[in-house]
């Protein structure tokens, strides 16, 4: 074995681990608990415009930062716009922005990874690129970018997936390169199966296991990402409440008010945390093979 | 072992090209205008003009990048367009700073993550593992400024402790330094620490089950000794991965850091100058962590070797 | 080396370009009156007064003559001449917008002798000395002749000036931190001091400025007793400081600022004056103020586009948006403009803290009065690019902005860039109005305050009918400091001078 | 055959278990692992359990080190005793202090038992600095002297190495020097030489017996080859199911097995006789190999990597309907000579003709055709089925690949399942529903489904045990009957190729050392190396099928299967 796949390998093997919770799948009530949490936040926010009190957006000057009253349960931001109406819609495009970055990015991912991993001729070009891809701090490219195509939330979601591509095509690319070395891979060419087939019927299914895992962390670091985006000014139009921008603008008042910070980083907390723990559950439902020795 | 580190030192070079290409030509196609910045608000487009000339911007792309490129390829890394400094200079400056943090971050992290991993491994599914892992998905569901301010909060301005903020060289006054970059070391440290004691468990729980852990203590060793001479060494490699390949992560929880903590580093000065078009700036300091993010990878897989026998190059 | 008094004061932003001439940037010029002296310097009246030099003006107001005071040296020993003051007037005359109008009125300006200079004009310019002791947006700084000669679109490579401070360049970090140093052969002249005129006595060793891109972290680090002075507070944070006993807020600079929304005249549909005086209407002072500043005490609803504690303002006509928000009047101007929809671009900076709010509230008020508005977000680089573009809005232009001015970079007709209306060559947004470019030309011209004051009337009541911007309202910006600090002079410009630091 | 036949009674018991329950970490209402197991060893004995996979032989051994996996098995009743000492009451301080003093255990597998980022000698050492007040230098010259004791080669070189640099034969005996060292009471042996070669087993089992000599060890012996319990055992316990079944001398059970599962488990053990000779009817071969050469590796930018010459010019042919075997020791080749026919690599020379067609050097596409003539049975059944994929699914797959429609592949899927001796509704489960042998038929139906004209086995009973083992053959000698396929069988076990083949290959580092009929070649070998290995089969000079020794000559012609 090459010394990339081996460090592959064994960043694929990382990435598995990284994801596991403690007791995993056996763990039992974890993952019904985080669905349900999970299944709470998603349709409480799809669902904010028809219980919010108050259009997230209506600014009144006059009522700036206040205190939690009965008209507004959590209080007001700087713009005197309801908190808890921004923090319930807030969910909404947090929550399409980690989707969207983990799907976009397991999506191309797994292309580029597959290619990669079968045509030895590609392998070198696209893994070079993909290295420097990995490379760029994404942070930075994430502001350079965002900069470059304005803060709209299809900039943000490339600029988060960029730098996620390469990690998932280094997954899909190593699972391809240690799975096309089953005996039950060489049974198949026996059996006079086409490439195509091969590579999409026996290959593929391999990478997805590892892909949940790996998407369900892009998911969940794309929410947290847009949150530092937002603090360094490069994050989603501030017209479009989010998670992470409600934090950014709430950084200020931090120590006079609280809840700007406290409320949406609850709800991206607990979103997070749930997000792991289904990963780690479906990748054991999925991989019956990956019954994880924990003697 | 040297063919192989040589190999690898090669391959770096079209990595670091590919980086240049791409990060010119994102630049380059970034809208912004460095003299814009320089000549302020009510600057005139005569005056502007004359600012872009003197600067090289109305080049033709090309000759802008192989100017550029003919620079670096003689080390040298440009002149600001904004402040005239010599880019080397103002890198040379603010590297410090970060480099001590990170460093001293890894240190905490690692001297903490480890046994804490190892602990949680080796009492699973008890309350200290669920504790240990109760942590670490905490650390990493919590932006990293959030828990500046905590840390903040907590210790700088209700127990003071520690300053609130700013930087001194360890060179100056190490016990200066160290209570300064306590802070922000711990800040970034937590999604760090959160990552490795993660990975720690692990991998520890895979080697835990394998056949010479068994060996070992039939062999009536101690616990102590099995967990950290037996057990550690062979979990080290997907650990010493996770320390390499999170150090991108360590990269982008500096520029936050030093924002909240008022640190004079490498990573404002990026966003400073992407926020001000400052292109040799940018350009130098992406080349830069690119890097060292290559040569952190290669040194860990380097170090493979040292912790793992079986790896040989 | 013990008992050295070091200040350290948090500034607005951080200092990154050191040639006070090529640049407007605020903490440049602050720099420059760190380092470099002036001729002569308004007072807290808007009066100019001698720093440098004393001057006569000919009866006819063609010659005038300044004469050096004794004892000015620069930093490196060598002793200011007539020669570097015309170098420093040429180079600065060539940037600053009213030094080019005067030296479009020069027929010579020379050094007679080493302590003499004699400007000497074609036709008389009333407001010249009010140009030339401005202290925004680029006040002429003294440089030696060999710096001076160096061309105005280069910046400055050596930073020796006259002024009460040397700079200390091998500590300078640019974005960073500078520190200046007392210049100890600095002969402060006599008299009284206020604002940027009278005598300029440092009383402290060193100055540190630093910057903290947390406002947050620098009142903590106030509080703390880690800093000595915040150029800049949020308004919002103000309480954190009341509580804390070691720590003063207070306003240095009366006159503050004033943010201002600028349409553009060139695009549909800003190109019509009814649609502009719609969005006056529909916008409000008192509401987008409170937004940004929240507290009253650090706002003032100011209809006067030079500003209303100025000598020329006055609030003439300003009703549509002192007044509060009058969603029916723009509907109905709309209406009759036969607005059709057509989106506004909206730029809204989101990484200045100063900025990002004004895009948002106003954003909100347009709508409700019928207009379509496309807010689009991006970082301040961004805006500055394309607020130059003239190009239609598909092709990447815009119909609005906000920004922000110090009100004595507004308060004349000259200063302020906004009243330009020279169409292509005006300030972005470019009205092409040649009613107020008449009314300037007669600002030129006239020669009493009281003539001053009738045009710049006239010219306010022109702005407020044909909306060439909309001017928002004024905000104060407090500052804080530890109570060790006494002494500080009121003024625009935070200086530096004249402070002392009690060791408690 | 001379079996032991000391006399124990009278020698001191080292170790006694006494209905002994080991069952499943607090449930024990479930079916225990281990029901009320009996065992007594005294000083100098060779105890040996034997019984199929999964019996509870290796939980046995474990519990008696107190290492039972805490988190899945627990002791829930009965009694361990070591020399009046009860181990199931014992500490964690006291069990450590027991563990390489007075108990000791060898581990099946020298290669994952041993800790592979430790030199190896720090590994034997590290017992030592555990137990004993010796320092560092006495230590090590103690070490060094097990080292030799247990015939290692260098020891100075070999105590610096790291176990991935020696083979296996050289770290299961560091294996054994490490339990040995201290002289242990007992010694626990779980399978110690299944992962050898037969020579290398001959040494071990010769140390072992050598060592026990010297101290007077008493020996716990686990194994599934009958031939090592008829050499090394003085009493045989037969486990089923987690009971000891039958207990006796070894020469009354393999004379007189009183159960009919032990009777069972003899009955499979195949013989190391020859089959008849089948007379072949002369048709043209399926298989024509000339000159097969494979060098692996060599090429490289940077730095050469060792080229290894895994198979010298091979030549071989089989006819339809016949079987050529392949033995040989580990790294012989055999693997490779498979996979170059089955084109799965490219040969580095040589010629493979299938059928009259040249392949050796056909691309991709232009072979896809001729795939349907050739097929595979590998080793490993569980790896060479997508576990993701139903039985249907992979019966299916070949077939449809050359065009047979899926309800007509279903159809032969169905009938495919019968001739294995599966339930029809085991299509619809996946492999990892299946037992080793199931799998293994389930491989071999795949392989048959495209009806090929001949049939590559792997190793395909290796990871078998002899029971299932003797079932798989059985299918496959039944296929080739049914369908003349001719059948290139790999195996590393003289009795599996004695019973199965009609010519013979000998493999030895990549060449073809000796090639004929399976008698002849077997009967009268005419190489050295083709002897040796004869020579350490264990147990040949017992029939275990008929419960006697051979008679005469220890390897005669069999008897048709
Ligand atoms: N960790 C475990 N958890 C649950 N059951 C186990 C565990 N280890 C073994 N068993 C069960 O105990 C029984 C006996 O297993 P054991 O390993 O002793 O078999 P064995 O006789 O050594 O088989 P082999 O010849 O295959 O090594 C098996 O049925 C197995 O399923
Ligand atoms: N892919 C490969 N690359 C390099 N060398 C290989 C490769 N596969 C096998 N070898 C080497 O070729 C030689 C023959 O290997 P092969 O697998 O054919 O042996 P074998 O006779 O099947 O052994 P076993 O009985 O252990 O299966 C060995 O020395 C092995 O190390
Ligand atoms: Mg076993
Ligand atoms: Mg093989
Ligand atoms: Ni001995």
């Amino acid at each position: 074995m090459t010394d990339t796949t081996r460090s592959t390998q064994s960043a694929f093997a990382a990435l598995t681990r990284l994801i596991s919770l403690p007791g995993g799948a056996r763990l039992g009530g974890g993952p019904i608990i985080a669905a349900l949490i999970l299944l709470v936040i998603v349709v409480a926010s799809l669902a904010a415009p028809l219980y919010v009190p108050y259009d997230p957006l209506e600014m009144k000057a006059l009522s700036r930062l206040q205190g939690p009253s009965e008209a507004h349960p959590l209080g007001t931001d700087p713009f005197g716009r309801d908190i808890f109406s921004r923090v319930m819609t807030g969910g909404q495009v947090s929550l399409l922005i980690g989707v969207g970055a983990a799907v976009v990015s397991v999506a191309l991912g797994l292309i580029i990874g597959l290619v990669a991993g079968f045509f030895r001729m590609a392998d070198a070009i696209i893994m070079r690129i993909m290295d420097s891809l990995m490379a760029i701090p994404a942070i930075l490219l994430a502001i350079a970018l965002v900069a470059l195509n304005g803060p709209s939330l299809g900039s943000v979601i490339i600029a988060i997936t960029i730098p996620e591509v390469p990690r998932v095509v280094r997954l899909v690319r190593s699972v391809v390169l240690s799975a096309r070395e089953e005996p039950y891979v060489e049974a198949a060419i026996a059996l006079g199966s086409p490439m195509p087939k091969i590579l999409f019927q026996h290959l593929m299914p391999n990478t997805f296991a590892p892909l949940i895992v790996q998407g369900t962390y892009i998911c969940a670091s794309a929410i947290l990402i847009e949150a530092l985006l937002s603090f360094l000014g490069a994050g989603v139009s501030t017209e479009i409440p989010t998670w992470g921008n409600i934090m950014a603008e709430g950084r200020l008042y931090f120590q006079i008010k609280p809840g700007l910070i406290f409320w949406p980083g609850l709800l991206l907390s607990l979103c997070i945390l749930s997000i792991n723990l289904l990963g780690d559950a479906a990748r054991d439902v999925l991989d019956p093979r990956m019954k994880k020795r924990e003697g | 072992m040297l063919g192989y580190i040589l190999k690898r030192v090669l391959a770096t070079i079209p990595v670091m090209a590919i980086v240049a290409i791409f990060v010119f030509l994102l630049l380059r196609l970034t809208p912004g205008d460095p003299a814009a910045i320089l000549a302020g608000d009510a600057a005139t487009p005569d005056q502007l003009e004359r600012i872009r000339d003197r600067l090289g911007l109305n080049d033709p792309l090309y000759i802008q990048f192989f100017t550029w490129v003919g620079q670096l390829l003689q080390g040298d890394l440009g002149t600001s367009l904004i402040s005239n400094t010599s880019v080397s200079s103002m890198i040379g400056n603010r590297i410090g700073p970060t480099i001590n943090i990170a460093l001293m971050t890894i240190l905490i992290s690692v001297a903490l993550a480890v046994p804490m991993g190892v602990i949680a491994a080796w009492r699973h599914r008890t309350w200290v593992d669920f504790l240990v892992m109760s942590f670490s998905v905490l650390g990493f569901s919590v932006p990293v400024f959030v828990i500046g301010y905590i840390l903040i909060q907590i210790f700088a301005i209700e127990l003071r402790w520690v300053p609130v903020q700013g930087y001194v060289s360890p060179g100056e006054d190490f016990g200066d330094f160290f209570v300064r970059a306590i802070m922000p070391s711990l800040t970034l440290a937590t999604i760090y620490i959160a990552l490795i004691a993660r990975m720690t468990r692990a991998s520890m729980l895979e080697v835990l089950g394998e056949d010479y852990i068994r060996t070992a203590r039939a062999k009536g060793v101690r616990e102590n000794v099995v967990l950290f001479r037996h057990a550690l060494r062979n979990a080290a490699v997907p650990i010493l991965t996770i320390i390499g390949t999170g150090f991108a992560l360590l990269i982008s929880g500096v520029v936050v850091t030093e924002s909240v903590f008022n640190i004079p580093g490498i990573g404002r000065l990026t966003v400073d100058a992407i926020l001000a078009r400052d292109y040799p700036v940018i350009q130098a300091m992406i080349l830069l962590t690119a890097g060292i993010y290559v040569v952190v990878n290669l040194l860990v897989d380097i170090s493979y070797s040292f912790f793992d026998p079986r790896i040989r190059y | 080396q013990e008992d050295e008094v070091t200040i350290t004061a948090v500034m607005h932003s951080g200092l990154r370009v050191l040639d006070p001439v090529i640049t407007t940037a605020h903490i440049t010029r602050n720099h420059g009156y760190m380092i470099y002296d002036v001729l002569t310097a308004v007072d807290e009246n808007f009066t100019p007064q001698p720093q440098m030099a004393d001057w006569e003006i000919s009866d006819d107001g063609l010659v005038y003559t300044f004469t050096l005071r004794d004892g000015l040296l620069f930093h490196d020993g060598a002793p200011v001449t007539g020669e570097d003051v015309v170098a420093s007037l040429t180079r600065w005359g060539d940037r600053d917008s009213g030094g080019q109008l005067i030296f479009d009125v020069t027929e010579s300006l020379e050094a007679p002798d080493e302590k003499t200079i004699v400007w000497t004009l074609t036709e008389p310019f009333a407001p010249l000395m009010d140009v030339i002791s401005k202290q925004s947006a680029v006040p002429p700084f003294i440089m030696p002749a060999r710096v001076a000669a160096t061309p105005p679109s280069e910046t400055i490579t050596e930073y020796v000036g006259s002024g009460p401070f040397t700079f200390n360049e091998d500590e300078y970090e640019p974005g960073v931190s500078v520190t200046y140093e007392k210049f100890d052969d600095y002969v402060p002249r006599d008299g009284e001091v206020s604002w940027m005129a009278g005598p300029k006595e440092v009383k402290v060793d060193r100055v540190v400025w630093t910057t903290m891109p947390d406002n947050l972290t620098a009142i903590n680090a106030l509080v703390a007793g880690e800093i000595d002075y915040i150029e800049q507070l949020s308004i919002d944070l103000l309480p954190i400081l009341e509580a804390a006993p070691n720590v003063v807020v207070e306003m240095r600079d009366p006159l503050g600022y004033v943010t201002i929304g600028r349409p553009n005249h060139l695009h549909p549909p800003f190109d019509n004056k009814l649609v502009r005086q719609a969005a006056m209407d529909a916008l409000s002072q008192e509401n987008m103020l409170a937004t940004m500043q929240g507290n009253p005490d650090y706002y003032n609803v100011c209809g006067a586009i030079f500003g209303c504690a100025t000598p020329l303002g006055d609030e003439t006509g300003s009703e549509p948006v002192t007044g509060g928000a009058d969603i029916e009047a723009a509907k109905a101007k709309l209406e009759e403009a036969g607005y059709d929809g057509t989106p506004i671009v909206l730029m809204a900076p989101t990484d200045v803290v100063s900025l990002m709010n004004q895009p948002v509230v106003a954003a909100q008020a347009l709508r409700e009065a019928g207009f379509e508005v496309d807010m689009q977000s991006m970082d301040w680089q961004s805006v500055v690019q394309r607020r130059a573009q003239q190009n239609t809005i598909e092709d990447g232009g815009w119909n609005m902005f906000f920004t922000n001015w110090m009100v004595p970079e507004v308060s004349d007709p000259l200063i302020n860039v906004m009243v330009n209306g020279r169409g292509d060559d005006a300030w972005f947004g470019w009205p092409d109005d040649p009613e107020i470019e008449e009314m300037r030309a007669a600002f030129v011209k006239a020669t009493t305050p009281e003539e001053q004051k009738a045009i710049a009337v006239d010219i306010q009541a022109h702005v407020m009918d044909n909306v060439n911007y909309i001017m928002m309202g004024e905000y104060l910006i407090p500052q804080a400091r530890s109570t060790a600090l006494e002494g500080m002079i009121p003024s625009p410009v935070p200086v530096f001078w004249n402070m002392e630091k009690t060791s408690e | 055959m001379q079996f032991k036949s000391k006399d124990f009674s009278e020698a001191e018991r080292v170790l006694k278990i006494r209905k002994l329950k080991v069952g499943l970490t607090g449930r024990p209402d479930a079916a225990p692992v281990l029901n009320e197991i009996d065992l007594d060893i005294r000083a100098g004995e060779t105890h040996c359990l034997v019984g199929e996979s999964g019996s509870g032989k290796s939980v046995t051994s474990l519990a008696v080190m107190g290492l039972l996996p805490k988190d899945a098995l627990e002791v829930q009743g009965g009694l361990i005793d070591l020399e009046g000492f009860d181990i199931t009451a014992a500490t964690h301080a006291q069990m450590r202090e027991l563990r390489a003093q007075r108990i000791a255990m060898i581990f099946q597998e020298p290669m994952t038992a041993l800790n592979p980022v430790l030199r190896v000698g720090e590994q034997i050492e590290e017992v030592l600095a555990m137990h004993t007040d010796l320092s560092g230098s006495e230590a090590k010259a103690r070490v060094l002297d097990i080292m030799d004791q247990v015939h290692l080669p260098d020891v100075e070189r070999i105590y610096r190495a790291f176990p991935h640099q020696l083979s296996g034969g050289q770290r299961q005996r560091i294996m054994i020097a490490m339990a040995l060292v201290l002289d242990p009471d007992l010694l626990i042996a779980d399978e110690p030489t299944t992962a050898l070669d037969v020579t290398t087993q001959l040494q071990i089992l010769k140390l072992i017996a050598e060592m026990q000599e010297r101290h007077g060890t008493a020996v716990l012996f686990i194994t599934h080859d009958m031939g090592v319990v008829a050499e090394i055992a003085d009493t045989v316990s037969v486990m089923q199911k987690g009971r000891i079944v039958e207990r006796a001398p070894i020469r009354q059970l393999l004379t007189d097995p009183k159960e009919a599962y032990t009777r069972k488990l003899l009955t499979a053990v195949p013989s190391l006789g020859p089959r008849m000779r089948r007379d072949g009817d002369g048709a043209k071969p399926v298989l024509e190999v000339a000159g097969l050469d494979m060098t692996y590796g060599g090429t490289g930018i940077f730095r050469k990597s060792k080229a290894v010459h895994a198979v010298q010019d091979a030549h071989f042919s089989i006819a339809p309907g016949r079987t050529l075997g392949i033995v040989g020791e580990s790294g012989s080749g055999k693997s490779t000579v498979a996979r170059c026919i089955m084109r799965l690599i490219d040969p580095t020379g040589g010629e493979i003709t299938v059928s009259g067609k040249e392949i050796s050097t056909l691309g991709r596409r232009a072979l896809q055709p001729h795939r349907k003539s050739l097929q595979i049975v590998f080793q490993d059944p569980y790896r060479s089925l997508n576990p993701r994929w139903t039985v249907a699914r992979s019966l299916c797959e070949g077939p449809i690949n050359f065009g047979v429609s899926k309800a007509e592949a279903m159809k032969t899927a169905a009938e495919l399942m019968e001739l294995v001796e599966l339930p029809r509704d085991a299509l619809d489960r996946y492999p990892h529903q299946f037992s080793g042998g199931q799998r293994q038929r389930i491989a071999i139906a795949r392989a048959v489904a495209m009806k090929p004209d001949l049939l590559v086995a792997d190793e395909a009973v290796s990871a078998l045990d002899v029971s299932v083992q003797a079932q798989v053959l059985d299918l496959l000698a039944d296929v080739q009957k049914r369908f003349g396929v001719a059948l290139l069988f790999i195996t590393h076990d003289l009795r599996v190729a004695a019973q199965i083949c009609d010519e013979v290959l000998v493999m030895q580092k990549g060449k073809v050392v000796e090639a004929g009929p399976a008698d002849e070649v077997l009967l009268h070998p005419g190489h050295d190396y083709t002897r040796s290995l004869i020579e350490a089969a264990p147990g040949r000079e017992w029939d275990f099928a008929n419960f006697r020794a051979l008679t005469g000559a220890p390897l005669t012609q069999g008897a048709t299967p």
